[in-house]
């Protein structure tokens, strides 16, 4: 808990691999690296910053961390496209002295810092809320996951197993992959749709509730409480049907600004703070209480984003060191 | 009449110098690649200077070898004139395979491994029986894998075993590992599938199957044995992928699978069967894996930073002007 | 000549799996469920169709070509009409256009590449993609641009308890199967990809007969992109990335030849129909993702494998 | 002309099936579903002798061939080589026993040279060396049968021009490695060669007979058969109908055999002075010094003749494409059926309407009724042998399928007709019908580009261009025609 290093770091050099551009939360969360980078640069804190993206390929990914390694940057954030499959190129660039952070992504190569979610709160969290409002009756729950075989997906999965445990008159009567993507999830919830019974709740992972807002509105049912994921175009759906009938529900997700943690995380890594091997940012969640406030703020069709700064990620990590409750992101004003 | 025979001997003579020159076609199959390589790492060398050395080019060609091995199990495929879009999705289920069973149980996973490459050559068979378009059975295949190594490995883990990755970090002499094997491969590709008897006679099948048959072949003998020879240098390069990651990921290589297609295309091969070359599939293939990877070097905006891989792959594939007959 | 054994066409095939699945998952779920399942599935299979049409006419152009810019050209196209529309109903036909030109033009560009750099059609078409994508993150890419209220009411709409825009589709697929058969264009098509030498010297001016299939590909994919971005609340970047195999899938199994020169509009429903059955079948059993993929996979080789093949030389 | 003797009297009874026969069928059928391709067909040739077999377009000659190479299995029938009964065989069986096929369609892989061709025949050509021995050996028998043949064994067979294509097969189906070669059967293998080659490759076949080679040889050309052979046999609708000895058969006889009566060889047409004011249709400059112009008028009939090979083709081509851009229509006949001609999945209705669609849209659409109007109208006119015009075009016999492309010309609205040699591998009889109708529409106004390597054909055309080297070397009209002249011409003695 030492606050912010402030170790001279003007002639570092922060790269940012990022496994895939294709989807508006990418998009925002690249410029927001970028943007960081840049004031950061002009503050005289780091040289300069690169982003390399791959096209949705591991193997891609790999050689372009390679390649950032050849190049001689000083840290490299990574956003990894698979858990392990980069293992052995975080190898290569620890063994050259670079640092990796790696963040919104469990990669498990140990020389690696990561910069994460609790995935295991995203579940409960979900679970907690739907038991607040549904009770501990005998409910049905529907579940969108991401896409199979993926690691974020199966640790996001694995906690709302979890919280299960808890909530043991709840059943999940089905679970559909919506590729954290609008059109697939509601391609996938219209198609199950009918074979279900009454559906009370919809556990989401994010970008996937507005499709299966869409998907139920289409078949003529009624709206579940449906967990949205902080996208603009949730929001808003939120917000007329509280308006029309009351219906409340909450929204939770990660920002896309977790690419600023992670550049400040290893910023200060070389500024010589000491950080833990595993920080934890927090979730942001927004209530009924906020909703007016952020949908205010976000730009429409966009993502709920905030901005973390230096000293913000120092608390950060300090909260982590000190195993202390994280500082939240404020709602505006 | 003996002017006659002169006449035609010119003619034909005349004829075959205007016919691009066969080996000058061939020279200029694997040039060209060769040329866009170079171009490439002219660039990079340029940018980063201490890229050209030992360390450097390891890190360059790191993640090549596998591709490489991928687009020559691809090659074997479009050389009978056939395609396959399950190649990628298949490399995936090896490395799974491998990183779950291969340090443990060795021969359980060696037994797994020819039960894979008996269903490829399988496939083959049933393409080549019923006559069925490869392009919609790999398609087919290509989720039959995936599904496999979802059961296998629901998510990215697993290890490899040590040796495999201490021989995919081994720093041999003279040349980086990835050199060494890209030349091993090509030279053994160009040995099995350009001189060799059994080449001409692989080729041939691709071109014009029933001239072939009626020489005397099986032709489905010849399809079975390609289509394992292709699910074999597949699984070599989901070895060389997990030994590269430590890992297996049943989503890591969909790329592959038009990464090779791309490789062999640009080695100078084409689509009309028996019309390929190991040698610039090779270089092909080293010449995609560093295009996926200069912009890294380039410093491209982002938002263009997947266009600029789309130039830079018709940029690399201007040449086939001079070489490519005008039909596809 | 006594035809002995009595085959189905091929391209009923799809159509006929469809009702299998149709059947499995009613009795798994209950007959109440029935016409949910099968409205659902026309909503979503109607999109395959559009871009699955346009695939199918650039299939049938002859050995080799595909298009597999379908997918960026469709959200690029689906990005420059919501830009056009800002939202606003009354500029529905100028944002329809643009989608159209836009998609036409990608096409040319595609055959572009494919001619003049003598590039494979598959690889040609790959490096477009990339090209086109990137020009809709730079569209911006950012957000979801929204649809204007009377485009998302149309893909929406039910008159009598049935969907409006599946019908529409029905009848754009009708229109295609005229063309191919009664007007020049499909005529000519067909003859062109059955061997573009002998249609050379049959008169066919082969190369405006590929560009033209290619930039209704175009066009098509950019119809689906607009549609779409009006049925599902805007135009995101990865909107596309489900229609790359699907549209190939469907047009193969929709009886169309990849050798060229035999194409099938109306077999293209019973393919769409069949993946989208087939998806709801699989999550309404509860299985394993692995096992759905597996699946998937073998009925897909399964059908392929049991249709009957038209016979070519 | 014909530079082979033909054989003795002696000899010719002297091969008499006195000796054992190499190889013999009885009663051999062959099934394609509903049609009979060889109905019970009764067949042997012995060592050394060379036996042409002749018939009309679809006899079943090919199937026949196809039974004895294995590449097709015969419904039923003994089959029998040399002493042995043979239940089940394939090519690979029937190399090992020495026998050889030169199919009809060319049957080598363009993508390789000639010496890897080589190879994929010979299974004892592999190991180390194994190209320089295929080299050698196709090296050998191209000398032995083409002398001054100029083809080199490195070349891809792609690059080569057909005339050397069909050489190469020649010599390969001859060529020797393990197993000495007891019979080779010749399926028209001189339709894509030159005159020249075609008498080296009839004087070989005679070289090999006198050493105890078995030779079998399809051919439409009649008189090769009456210069080389011992004994003709003749097929019709799948079944031997007539096996004379050569000796003492004239050529008459023999068509008398096939069951055609073949038309006179006189000259079909007197050289008219261009009807004044008939419109100049062709007119193309000529590629520089050397080359003739070609001009043509309505009506004409002009041929293209020469050695295969010497730019008649691509003349035509550039022709075609030429009148394409120009205000005349204009229509193509290709001669390459399978690959320029038709479309193999499509019916001879939509076949024969494809170049004349334009003038069958009714309201914007195709009218169903005009195309089977007139595709039926057509079908008639020339002949088609078919249910209706609603068959599949792959089901008609070869001779048939051209008659379409015939049509497809025809029906169209074209002034200028370009016929790429059509006639290869067509009976008698059907051409006979085509000269005909050629004639009427040319009566008519029409004018016909037409390249032939069949001299006879030459016989129709009151103008024609001689090729050499590339360029349209001599021109000859009216009376200059005749086989001796083009002969001259086409070697280069014809002018200066
Ligand atoms: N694939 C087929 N299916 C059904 N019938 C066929 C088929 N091929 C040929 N036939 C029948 O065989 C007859 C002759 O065809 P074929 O191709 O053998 O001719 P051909 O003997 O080669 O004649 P040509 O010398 O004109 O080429 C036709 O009348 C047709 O009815
Ligand atoms: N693959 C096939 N399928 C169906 N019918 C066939 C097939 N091959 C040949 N036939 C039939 O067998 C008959 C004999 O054909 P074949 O090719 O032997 O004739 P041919 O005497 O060689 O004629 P040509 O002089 O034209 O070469 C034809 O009438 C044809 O219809
Ligand atoms: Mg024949
Ligand atoms: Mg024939």
């Amino acid at each position: 808990a030492d606050g912010i290093a402030k170790g001279d770091t003007s002639g570092k050099t922060i790269a940012f691999s990022n496994s895939y551009a294709g989807n508006s939360f990418r998009q925002v969360m690249i410029r927001s690296f970028e943007e960081t980078g840049a004031q950061a640069a002009k503050d005289h804190l780091i040289k300069s910053t690169a982003v390399v993206s791959a096209n949705n390929s591991v193997t891609e990914q790999a050689s372009q961390i390679q390649n950032l390694i050849l190049q001689g940057y000083s840290a490299i954030v990574v956003l990894a496209g698979s858990d392990t499959a980069l293992n052995g190129v975080v190898k290569d660039a620890c063994d050259a002295g670079i640092v990796v952070v790696a963040f919104a992504s469990g990669v498990t190569e140990p020389c690696a810092y990561r910069v994460d979610y609790d995935l295991d709160s995203y579940g409960k969290a979900e679970l907690d809320y739907l038991a607040g409002r549904l009770g501990q009756g005998p409910e049905n729950l529907l579940e969108i996951r991401g896409a199979a075989g993926d690691g974020f997906d199966k640790r996001l999965h694995a906690g709302v197993e979890k919280a299960m445990k808890d909530h043991p008159t709840f059943k999940i009567v089905n679970e559909v992959y919506g590729a954290w993507t609008s059109t697939v999830a509601q391609k996938e919830v219209s198609g199950v749709l009918p074979s279900l019974p009454k559906i009370d709740g919809v556990l989401t992972q994010g970008g996937d509730g507005y499709g299966a807002a869409m998907a139920f509105e289409g078949a003529g049912r009624p709206l579940p409480i449906i967990v949205m994921g902080n996208r603009q175009d949730e929001l808003a759906l939120w917000k007329k049907q509280h308006q029309s009938n009351g219906y409340e529900t909450m929204s939770l997700g990660a920002t896309p600004s977790v690419s600023q943690v992670a550049f400040w995380v290893a910023q200060q890594i070389l500024a010589g703070k000491q950080v833990p091997k595993f920080v934890e940012v927090p979730l942001l969640r927004i209530d009924q209480g906020d909703l007016d406030a952020w949908l205010a703020k976000v730009p429409e069709g966009g993502v709920v984003n905030a901005t973390y700064d230096q000293p913000l990620v120092a608390d950060i990590i300090d909260a982590n060191v000190d195993h202390k409750p994280l500082p939240g992101v404020p709602a505006p004003k | 009449m003996t002017d006659a025979t002169t006449t035609d001997a010119v003619l034909a003579a005349r004829r075959l110098g205007l016919a691009r020159r066969p080996w000058l076609r061939d020279a200029l199959g694997v040039g060209l690649p060769a040329v866009a390589l170079a171009a490439m790492l002219a660039v990079i060398m340029h940018i980063r200077p201490t890229a050209m050395s030992y360390f450097g080019f390891t890190l360059l060609f790191k993640l090549a070898t596998p591709l490489v091995f991928a687009a020559l199990s691809q090659m074997l495929v479009i050389t009978l004139g056939d395609i396959d879009l399950s190649n990628g999705s298949f490399v995936g289920l090896v490395t799974c395979v491998t990183a779950l069973f291969l340090a443990d149980a060795p021969v359980e996973a060696l037994l797994l491994y020819v039960l894979a490459v008996a269903a490829y050559a399988a496939f083959g068979l049933l393409i080549h029986v019923q006559r069925l378009p490869s392009i919609i059975v790999t398609l087919g295949m290509s989720f039959i894998w995936l599904g496999l190594a979802v059961i296998l490995l629901p998510s990215p883990g697993g290890a490899a075993p040590a040796w495999l990755n201490a021989f995919m970090n081994w720093r041999p002499p003279l040349l980086p590992l990835p050199i060494w094997i890209a030349l091993l491969a090509a030279l053994a590709g160009h040995l099995v599938v350009t001189h060799s008897s059994y080449g001409a006679v692989l080729r041939g099948a691709g071109a014009n199957p029933r001239a072939v048959e009626r020489a005397g072949w099986s032709l489905l003998g010849i399809r079975a044995a390609v289509y394992a020879a292709a699910g074999s240098l597949a699984v070599l390069s989901g070895l060389a992928l997990t030994g590269l990651t430590t890992s297996g990921d049943a989503n890591i290589a969909p790329s592959y699978t038009l990464l090779g297609v791309g490789a062999v295309i640009l080695g100078g091969g084409s689509f009309t069967g028996g019309a390929v070359s190991p040698v610039g599939t090779v270089v092909g293939a080293l010449t995609l894996s560093l295009a996926g990877s200069l912009l890294s070097f380039l410093q491209v905006p982002p938002t263009w930073q997947i266009g600029a891989q789309g130039v830079i792959l018709f940029l690399v594939l201007a040449g086939r002007i001079l070489v490519a007959e005008k039909t596809p | 000549m006594p035809s002995v054994r009595p085959s189905l066409a091929p391209w009923t095939y799809g159509f006929i799996v469809a009702l299998a699945m149709w059947i499995a998952t009613t009795a798994y779920a209950g007959l109440g469920s029935a016409g949910a399942t099968v409205a659902s599935a026309l909503a979503f299979g109607a999109f395959s169709v559009v871009v699955g049409t346009g695939q199918m006419l650039v299939v049938a152009s002859g050995p080799g070509n595909i298009d597999l810019s379908v997918p960026s050209v469709l959200t690029l196209a689906a990005y420059a009409s919501m830009t056009v529309m800002h939202g606003s109903d009354g500029l529905i036909l100028p944002g329809l256009a643009a989608a159209l030109a836009l998609g036409a033009g990608a096409g040319a560009l595609n055959y572009l590449a494919i001619t003049a750099l003598r590039l494979p059609p598959i690889i040609a078409t790959l490096a477009w993609s990339f090209v086109f994508q990137s020009l809709a993150f730079n569209f911006g890419g950012e957000a979801t641009l929204k649809p204007p209220a009377a485009l998302a009411g149309f893909t929406a709409l039910q008159v009598g308890g049935l969907r409006v825009m599946p019908l529409a589709v029905m009848a754009l697929t009708l229109v295609a199967a005229l063309a191919l058969r009664r007007t020049l264009f499909g005529r000519r098509l067909l003859a062109t990809g059955q061997s573009e030498r002998a249609a050379d010297l049959a008169g066919v001016r082969v190369g405006r007969v590929r560009l033209l299939a290619y930039m209704l590909c175009g066009a098509a994919a950019a119809l689906t992109g607009f549609l779409l971005s009006g049925f599902t609340g805007g135009a995101a970047l990865n909107m596309g990335d489900a229609y790359l195999l699907e549209s190939i899938a469907v047009v193969v199994l929709g009886g169309t030849s990849v050798a060229g020169g035999q194409a099938n509009a109306v077999g293209i429903w019973g393919a769409a129909l069949f993946f989208n059955l087939m998806g709801t079948m699989l999550n309404t059993f509860h299985l394993q993702a692995g096992v759905r993929f597996l699946l998937t996979g073998t009925l897909i080789i399964l059908i392929v494998a049991i249709v009957p093949r038209p016979r070519a030389a | 002309m014909i530079a082979t003797a033909p054989p003795s009297t002696a000899e010719s009874t002297r091969t008499a099936i006195s000796r054992r026969p190499f190889l013999a069928v009885r009663d051999a059928r062959k099934h394609y579903g509903a049609v009979q391709a060889l109905r019970g067909v009764d067949f042997a040739i012995a060592p050394g002798e060379v036996v042409g077999l002749v018939g009309h377009n679809g006899a079943g000659k090919s199937t026949l061939m196809n039974v004895l190479a294995g590449t097709v299995q015969r419904t039923s029938g003994d089959f029998s080589v040399g002493e042995t009964a043979i239940d089940a065989w394939s090519p690979h069986r029937a190399q090992g026993r020495g026998l050889r096929c030169v199919f009809q369609e060319l049957s080598l892989c363009g993508n390789l040279t000639l010496a890897e061709n080589t190879r994929v025949m010979h299974r004892a050509l592999r190991g180390f060396g194994w190209r320089r021995r295929a080299g050698d050996a196709i090296r050998r028998t191209l000398d032995a049968i083409f002398p001054g043949h100029g083809i080199p064994v490195g070349a891809r067979v792609a690059d080569l021009p057909i005339g050397a294509r069909q050489m190469a097969e020649i010599a390969r189906a001859f060529s020797v490695t393990d197993e000495p070669v007891r019979c080779v059967i010749l399926d028209e293998p001189t339709s894509a060669l030159g005159h020249e080659a075609a008498e080296q490759l009839l004087a070989y076949i005679r070289k090999a007979a006198s050493e105890g080679v078995a030779c079998i040889l399809i051919t439409h050309r009649l008189d090769e058969i009456m210069a080389v052979c011992d004994r003709a046999v003749v097929m019709v609708d799948g079944q031997v109908t007539a096996e004379r000895p050569i000796h003492g058969l004239t050529r008459a006889a023999l068509v008398g055999l096939m069951g055609t009566i073949e038309a006179q060889h006189d000259r079909s047409r007197e050289p008219t002075a261009a009807p004044s004011g008939a419109a100049l249709v062709v007119d193309d400059p000529g590629r520089g010094p050397g080359d003739l112009p070609i001009r043509a008028m309505a009506g004409d009939i002009v041929g293209f003749a020469g050695l295969d090979g010497h730019g008649q083709r691509e003349r035509l081509r550039a022709l075609y494409a030429g009148g394409r851009r120009g205000p005349r229509p204009v229509a193509y006949v290709a001669g390459d059926r399978g690959t320029e001609g038709v479309f193999a999945l499509w019916s001879i209705a939509d076949n024969l309407t494809i170049r004349s669609l334009d003038s069958l849209r009714r309201g914007g659409f195709l009218s169903p009724k005009a195309e089977a109007e007139l595709a039926r109208t057509w079908a008639e006119r020339l002949k088609v042998k078919a249910p209706s015009v609603d068959t599949p075009i792959l089901s008609l016999s070869g001779g048939n399928q051209q008659k379409v492309l015939f049509a497809r010309a025809l029906a169209s609205d074209a002034e200028v007709i370009f016929l790429d040699d059509p006639m290869r591998g067509v009976d008698v009889n059907t051409k006979q019908d085509v000269y005909r109708l050629i004639r009427s529409e040319a009566a008519k106004g029409r004018c016909f580009i037409w390249y032939t390597t069949e001299l006879e054909e030459l016989n129709n055309c009151e103008r024609l261009y001689v090729f050499r080297e590339g360029r349209a070397a001599t021109m000859l009209s009216g009376a200059e025609i005749g086989p001796s002249r083009v002969l001259e011409a086409s070697f280069g003695g014809g002018h200066d």
